[in-house]
C-alpha cells in the first residue's frame, strides 16, 4: 500500500464543512416542514375525495415512492429547466426532497387516519364540534403520535437524501465536501470526515426525537 | 321533547330505518332493546345528526334536526351521547377530555370549563383521577368519562349506544349506576341496551326494534311480562333477562 | 514498475472525460470517442496491451491516479505545479485556453460584463479555480456556480439558468452550434493551458515513457492528424516560447 | 472537419434500447444486492437476536450504514479499495457496497420477525425435542417471513432505486445511461422521462402486489 | 422419574428458585399452585431443560438433565409441555402442526407421521378438524391441537403450565377434560394450574410454591382441608376453591 494519508487538509476545512452541515439540516428541516403540510393534504385527499385531485395526489405519491430520489432531483434541475423554469441549487433540494418526503409521508399519514377508530370522530362531533374542530384538536394529534416515529425516520432520511445536492452542485455537506476533495484530492480522507458528520448529526436527530417523544407524548 | 315522525334511513341500497314514530317526552327514559343489525344504532346516530336521513322528520327541542338550515353544532350541544367503545380521547387528560367541548365549543373561559369539567368528574366518581391519562383508566372508568364528557356540555338529553357492551362483567356495574343516577334526576334519555335487567328497572318505557321498525313499546312490566309480538317472545326467550 | 505492471496486466487503464468535446465524448452509438480516446487507443498499442477506458468527471481525474484505479489519464489537465504535489506531469500533450460560452441575449462581450452575471464551470476545473480567485478579489464570489459536469454548464447557459459557461476553446464551436441560444463568448484572462498527460507521481520510468509517447505523436504526424480530424485546423505549437526543452 | 453534429446527436430508437439495458443493468445489481444482501443480513438479524451484547456491539456497527448516505459510503469504498490493493471495476465496487447496505437494513427486518415469532412460540418448539436450526427453519422462518415480509419488500424497493446512486463510479447503470443521454441529445426532459418510466415499472408493480399482500394477510 | 434436588435458579441477579425438592414418581399427577411470580413456570422450564440452572440437580428417567453433555433434545422428547398460550404454529394446519416434531425430530416417515399425529388429534376430540389452519379452531381446541402436538411424540411424562388461564371460562372445561383423560391412563404429569378445582380432583399429590419453595406439598384432601402453612391459607381464602 502506498497511499499517504493526509489529514491536515481536513481538519483545516473542518469549519467550512461543519457550516456547510447547517445547511444540510436546514434544507432537511424545511423539506421535512414543507412535506408534513404536502403529505398532511395528499393524504386527506387521497382518503376523502374523487376524482382529478384524488388522481393527482395518488400519482405524486406513487411517483415519489416508485422512482429513485436522484431522478427527482435532475428532474426538478435539469428537466423543468427545458420549460424555462430555472431553480437555484438550494431550491433544486428542497423541491426535490419535499416532493420524495410528502410522498412518503403522505402514506405514513394515512396509515394513521386509518388507524383512529371512526367513533373518535363521532364522538367529537356529538360534542358539538365541528370538523375542523375534530380534525386539529382530535384527530391530528392522535395520527402524529402514530406517525411520530417514521416522521423520525423520515427526517434521518431526509438529511441522507440531501447529500445528493452535490449533483446538483449544491454546496450542502456532501457538495462541500466534494469541493474540497477536488481541490486537494484527498478523496479518502474528505469522504470519512464528512461520513462521521452525517452519523453524528443522525444521532443528534434520533437523540432529541426521543426527548421530544417522551415530553409530547405522555398518554 | 324528541319527536319522531316517519323516520326512513338508507344506506345505499340498504333501507335500515323504515318509518319509525317516536315521542319521547321531558324526563323520560327509553330503553331500546332488539336484535344485532335492527338499527338501534342507526337511529341514534340519525337522532345526534351524525347521519343523514332519507325521509321523514325528528324534532328536538323544537328544533327540525335534518332541516337544512339548522346548526347542527348547537344541536348536539343540546344532546350528550355515549357510545358502546369508550371513545376518551388517548392524548388528553382526563380533565383536558371533558373541559375541551365546554372551551372550544361553548366558548367557556378555560377556568370555567375546567370548573364545570371537575363537577362532572365528582358527579361520576372519577374526582381523583383528573390528571391522568385514560389509557391509565379501566373499561369502566373510561366509560363514565364519556358520560361525564357529555354532560359537561349540560345536555338537555342524553342518548347511550349499548354503553356498556365493551365492558368485562365486574365493570358494567358502575356504569349502569352512573347512568340510574341521572335518570333519578330527571335527564331524558334514550339508551340501547342489552341489559334486559337494566332497563327493566330503569326505564319508563322500552322499544322493541326488529328490522328497522318499533315492533312494540311499551312500560317495562307489559313488555317483558306480556310480549306480543312473536318476534319479541323469540327475542326475550334467547336473551337472560 | 508501472511500466512493467500495465505491460503484465495487458491491459491499459485511460481515465479520460467524456463531456469534453470534441476532445472526449460520446458518439451517436453511446462509445467513446475523441482526440484523447484516440491517444489512449494509440498508448495501448504501442505498449501492444488492450486498452480501457473509465469515463471520470473533472473532479475525478486526480484521485483515479492517487488511488490506483487508472494507470492514465488523457483529460486536459493542466500542469500546475499545486497538482504536481499529487500527481506526476508528461510534458504537455495539448494547448489550450479558457473561453466562455454564453446566454446569447446576455450582451456579454468582455469578461468584464462577465462580473455581475451569473457564472458557471465544472467543480474542480482550472477555470473554476482561477474564476474564483478573481471572484474573490472582486468580491463577487456568490454569483458563481459549480457544475458536476461541463455539460451540465452548458445546459445550464442554454437554459438560462447561468449567463456565461466557463469552458475551454475547443469545444465553444460545438456547443454554439448545437444551441440556438449560446454564443462563444471572451476568451478568459489566465494564461494558456498547457495540459499534460497524467501518471502516478513516484513513477518514473512510466514518465519518462509517456513523455516520449508524447514526442513521438508530435514527430510522427498523429497529433497533427486527430487535431485536424477532431478540432480542425492547424495543431497549435507545443513548445512553450522562452522555455527550453 | 467533421460538423458539430458528430458530437451531438438527437435521441433515437436505438438510444431507447440503450436505456432498456441498462435498466437491466439496474436489474442486475439490484439483484445481486438484494439476494446476497439479505441472505447476510438474515443471518445477522439472527446474530441480533441472539444476545443482547451482540445487539448492541453489531447493531452499532450496522448503525453507521444506516446513517451514512449511500453516495458516501460508495464514495469512500470507490476510494479505499485500490488503497489496500483492490481492483475493483465500478460494478464490483457498486455491489459490494449495496450488499453491505442492504443487510443493514435487512438485519433490522429479520430481527423484527424473530421478535414477532416471539419466545412462546420458540419454547413450544424446543420443548417438542427440535434443534435450534429445526426451530429456526421449521418455526421461525415461516411465522417471521409472514410478519416482516411487507417490511423486506420495502427494503428491496429501496435497493432498486438507491442502486441509481452507484451512477457516480461509472457503472452504466439507468440513472447513468441517462446522464449519458442527456449529454449527447441535450434533450433532459424526454430522458428523464423515460427513465423515470423504467423505473416505476421496476418498482410500482412489486409494491402494489406487496401491499395487496400484506392486506390479504391482516384480515 | 422425576427426581429434583437442592434445585436453584437464579435469573441474573433475581433468585427465582430456592432449593427445591421434589419426586414425582411415575404415573403420579402433581399439581402445583402459588401465587404470581412464585415460580411456577420456571420450574417446568428448568425440568424441559428451556433455562439453565445454577445449582442442584434434576433426573428425568434416569438422565441429568442439565449434565453438559446431556443431549437436551432427547430428553425433551420423553417430556411433553403445554404453555399457557396455545403455542400452535399458525402456518401449518392441524394435522401438520402434529407431525411436524414426529417427522423432523424422530424421524418417522411422512406416512407414520401423520398416522400418529391422527390419532392422537383423535384422541383429544380434534378428529374433525385435520386440515383446518389453527386461526379456523377456538382457543379451547386450539389448546387441545397444542396436547395432540405434545403427546405425538410420545412422551413418558406431562408438563402442562397453566394450560387453561388464557381461555374462555366456557372453553376451559373441555381443555380440562382432556387432562383428566390423561391422568386416567396413567401419564406421569405436573400442572400448573389455578383451577383449584380440578387440582383436587385430579391430582394424587398437590405442591403449594410460595416464593421460590414449595411450602407445603400433600394430598389433596389434606393440603385443601387442613393448610398447616399460613401463606397457604391466605392463598386459599382469596381464591375460591
Ligand atoms: N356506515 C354504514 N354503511 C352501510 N351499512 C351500515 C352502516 N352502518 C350500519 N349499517 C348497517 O345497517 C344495519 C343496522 O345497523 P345498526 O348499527 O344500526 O344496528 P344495531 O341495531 O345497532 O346493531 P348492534 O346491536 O349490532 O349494534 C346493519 O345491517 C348494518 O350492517
Ligand atoms: N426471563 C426472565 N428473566 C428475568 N426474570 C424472569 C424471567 N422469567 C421470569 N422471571 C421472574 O421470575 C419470577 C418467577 O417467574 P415465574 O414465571 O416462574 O412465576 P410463576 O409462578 O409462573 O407466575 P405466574 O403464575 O404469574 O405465571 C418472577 O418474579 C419473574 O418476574
Ligand atoms: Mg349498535
Ligand atoms: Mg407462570
Amino acid at each position: 500500500m502506498d497511499y499517504n494519508f493526509h489529514w491536515r487538509p481536513v481538519f483545516k476545512s473542518l469549519p467550512d464543512l461543519l457550516e456547510s452541515a447547517l445547511l444540510t439540516l436546514e434544507v432537511a428541516i424545511l423539506s421535512m416542514i414543507l412535506g408534513i403540510l404536502f403529505g398532511l393534504a395528499l393524504s386527506l385527499i387521497r382518503i376523502k375525495m374523487t376524482g382529478p385531485l384524488k388522481w393527482f395526489a395518488v400519482s405524486w405519491i406513487e411517483l415519489a415512492r416508485n422512482t429513485p430520489a436522484l431522478l427527482q432531483l435532475f428532474f426538478f434541475g435539469f428537466g423543468l429547466g427545458a420549460f424555462g423554469i430555472h431553480f437555484s441549487p438550494f431550491l433544486i433540494v428542497l423541491l426535490g426532497l419535499t416532493f420524495n418526503n410528502s410522498g412518503y409521508l403522505a402514506e405514513n399519514f394515512r396509515g394513521g387516519f386509518n388507524s383512529i377508530p371512526e367513533t373518535q370522530i363521532r364522538a367529537s362531533l356529538s360534542l358539538g364540534m365541528n370538523s375542523f374542530q375534530t380534525y386539529t384538536r382530535i384527530i391530528i394529534p392522535q395520527v402524529l403520535r402514530v406517525v411520530y416515529h417514521p416522521m423520525t425516520n423520515q427526517m434521518v432520511w431526509a438529511v441522507l437524501m440531501s447529500s445528493l445536492g452535490m449533483l446538483v452542485g449544491f454546496r450542502e455537506l456532501s457538495g462541500e465536501t466534494q469541493f474540497f476533495a477536488s481541490k486537494t484530492y484527498r478523496i479518502f480522507e474528505y469522504f470519512a470526515a464528512t461520513a462521521i458528520i452525517y452519523y453524528v448529526i443522525v444521532k443528534i436527530i434520533l437523540g432529541l426525537s426521543r426527548l421530544m417523544a417522551s415530553r409530547l407524548f405522555k398518554y | 321533547m324528541i319527536k319522531i315522525t316517519n323516520l326512513h334511513k338508507q344506506y345505499g341500497e340498504l333501507e335500515v330505518l323504515k318509518g319509525i314514530d317516536l315521542d319521547v317526552p321531558k324526563g323520560e327514559v327509553l330503553s331500546v332493546i332488539g336484535s344485532s343489525g335492527s338499527g338501534k344504532s342507526t337511529l341514534l346516530y340519525c337522532i345526534n345528526g351524525l347521519e343523514p336521513i332519507q325521509k321523514g322528520q325528528i324534532i328536538v327541542d323544537d328544533i327540525d334536526v335534518h332541516a337544512s338550515d339548522t346548526n347542527l353544532n348547537s344541536v348536539r350541544q343540546n344532546m350528550g351521547m355515549v357510545f358502546q367503545q369508550w371513545n376518551s380521547f388517548p392524548h388528553l387528560t382526563v380533565l383536558e377530555n371533558v373541559a375541551l367541548a365546554p372551551k372550544i365549543v361553548s366558548k367557556l373561559s378555560k377556568k370555567e370549563a375546567l370548573e364545570v369539567a371537575e363537577k362532572q368528574l365528582l358527579h361520576v366518581g372519577l374526582g381523583d383521577k383528573l390528571t391522568q391519562y385514560p389509557s391509565a383508566l379501566s373499561g369502566g372508568q373510561q366509560q363514565r368519562l364519556a358520560i361525564a364528557r357529555a354532560l359537561a356540555m349540560e345536555p338537555k338529553c342524553m342518548l347511550f349506544d349499548e354503553a356498556t357492551s365493551a365492558l368485562d362483567p365486574e365493570l358494567v356495574g358502575e356504569v349502569l349506576d352512573t347512568i340510574r343516577l341521572l335518570a333519578d334526576e330527571g335527564m331524558t334519555m334514550i339508551c340501547v341496551t342489552h341489559e334486559m335487567g337494566f332497563a327493566r328497572e330503569v326505564s319508563d318505557r322500552v322499544a322493541f326494534f326488529h328490522e328497522g321498525k318499533i315492533e312494540e313499546i311499551n312500560q317495562p312490566e307489559e313488555l317483558f311480562g306480556s310480549a306480543k309480538s312473536k318476534y319479541l317472545q323469540k327475542f326475550l326467550s334467547k336473551v337472560k333477562t | 514498475d508501472k511500466l512493467d505492471d500495465v505491460i503484465d496486466a495487458g491491459v491499459l487503464r485511460c481515465g479520460v472525460v467524456l463531456d469534453f468535446p470534441p476532445i472526449g465524448y460520446r458518439d451517436a452509438n453511446n462509445e467513446p470517442a475523441g482526440f484523447d480516446v484516440e491517444y489512449c487507443k494509440d498508448l495501448a498499442a504501442a505498449l501492444e496491451v488492450d486498452y480501457e477506458i473509465i469515463a471520470v468527471t473533472w473532479a475525478e481525474r486526480l484521485p483515479l491516479i492517487v488511488t490506483n484505479r487508472g494507470d492514465v489519464v488523457f483529460g486536459g489537465t493542466s500542469d500546475t505545479l499545486s497538482r504536481a504535489k499529487t500527481v506526476g506531469f508528461t510534458i504537455p500533450y495539448a494547448i489550450y485556453y479558457a473561453q466562455a460560452v454564453v446566454g446569447a441575449d446576455s450582451g456579454i462581450v468582455t469578461v468584464e460584463d462577465m462580473y455581475d452575471k451569473k457564472v458557471a464551470a465544472a467543480v474542480g476545473t482550472v477555470p473554476e479555480q482561477e474564476w474564483l480567485k478573481i471572484a474573490e478579489e472582486l468580491g463577487i464570489e456568490g454569483n458563481y456556480q459549480g457544475y458536476q459536469s461541463e455539460n451540465e454548464v452548458f445546459l445550464a447557459v442554454a437554459q438560462g439558468k447561468a449567463h456565461a459557461g466557463i469552458t475551454t476553446n475547443t469545444t465553444v464551436l460545438p456547443i454554439t452550434q448545437q444551441f440556438d441560444t449560446v454564443i462563444a463568448g471572451p476568451r478568459m484572462p489566465w494564461g494558456t493551458d498547457y495540459t499534460s498527460v497524467v501518471g502516478p507521481r513516484m513513477d518514473v520510468t512510466w514518465l519518462n515513457y509517456l513523455n516520449l509517447f508524447v514526442t513521438q505523436q508530435v514527430r510522427s504526424g498523429r497529433y497533427q492528424e486527430l487535431w485536424g480530424k477532431f478540432v480542425g485546423g492547424e495543431a497549435p505549437e507545443l513548445r512553450i516560447p522562452g522555455v527550453y526543452y | 472537419m467533421e460538423s458539430a453534429s458528430t458530437y451531438f446527436s438527437g435521441f433515437n430508437i436505438n438510444d431507447l434500447l440503450y436505456l432498456g439495458e441498462a435498466a437491466l443493468r439496474t436489474l442486475w445489481i439490484s439483484f445481486w444486492a438484494i439476494s446476497i444482501g439479505s441472505f447476510i443480513g438474515i443471518f445477522l438479524g439472527l446474530a441480533l437476536s441472539i444476545s443482547r451484547v451482540i445487539a448492541y456491539t453489531l447493531g452499532a456497527v450496522l448503525d453507521v450504514f444506516r446513517s451514512v448516505p449511500l453516495i458516501i459510503q460508495l464514495v469512500l469504498f470507490f476510494n479505499f479499495a485500490p488503497i489496500i490493493g483492490l481492483r475493483l471495476n465500478p460494478f464490483e465496487a457498486g455491489l459490494i457496497v449495496l450488499i453491505v447496505y442492504t443487510s443493514a437494513y435487512v438485519a433490522n427486518v429479520a430481527r423484527g420477525g424473530i421478535e414477532a415469532v416471539g419466545d412462546p412460540m420458540r419454547r413450544a418448539a424446543r420443548s417438542l425435542g427440535m434443534t435450534y436450526w429445526q426451530d429456526l427453519r421449521y418455526v421461525v422462518w415461516p411465522i417471521g417471513l409472514r410478519a416482516v415480509f411487507p417490511a423486506w419488500v420495502g427494503v428491496a424497493l429501496g435497493v432498486l432505486k438507491d442502486s441509481a446512486l452507484v451512477s457516480i463510479l461509472g457503472y452504466i447503470e439507468l440513472l447513468k445511461a441517462s446522464q449519458i443521454l442527456m449529454t449527447r441529445t441535450q434533450e433532459a426532459i424526454l430522458i428523464l422521462s423515460i427513465a423515470g418510466a423504467f423505473y416505476f415499472a421496476l418498482s410500482y408493480p412489486i409494491s402494489y402486489y406487496a401491499t395487496r399482500l400484506e392486506q390479504r394477510w391482516s384480515e
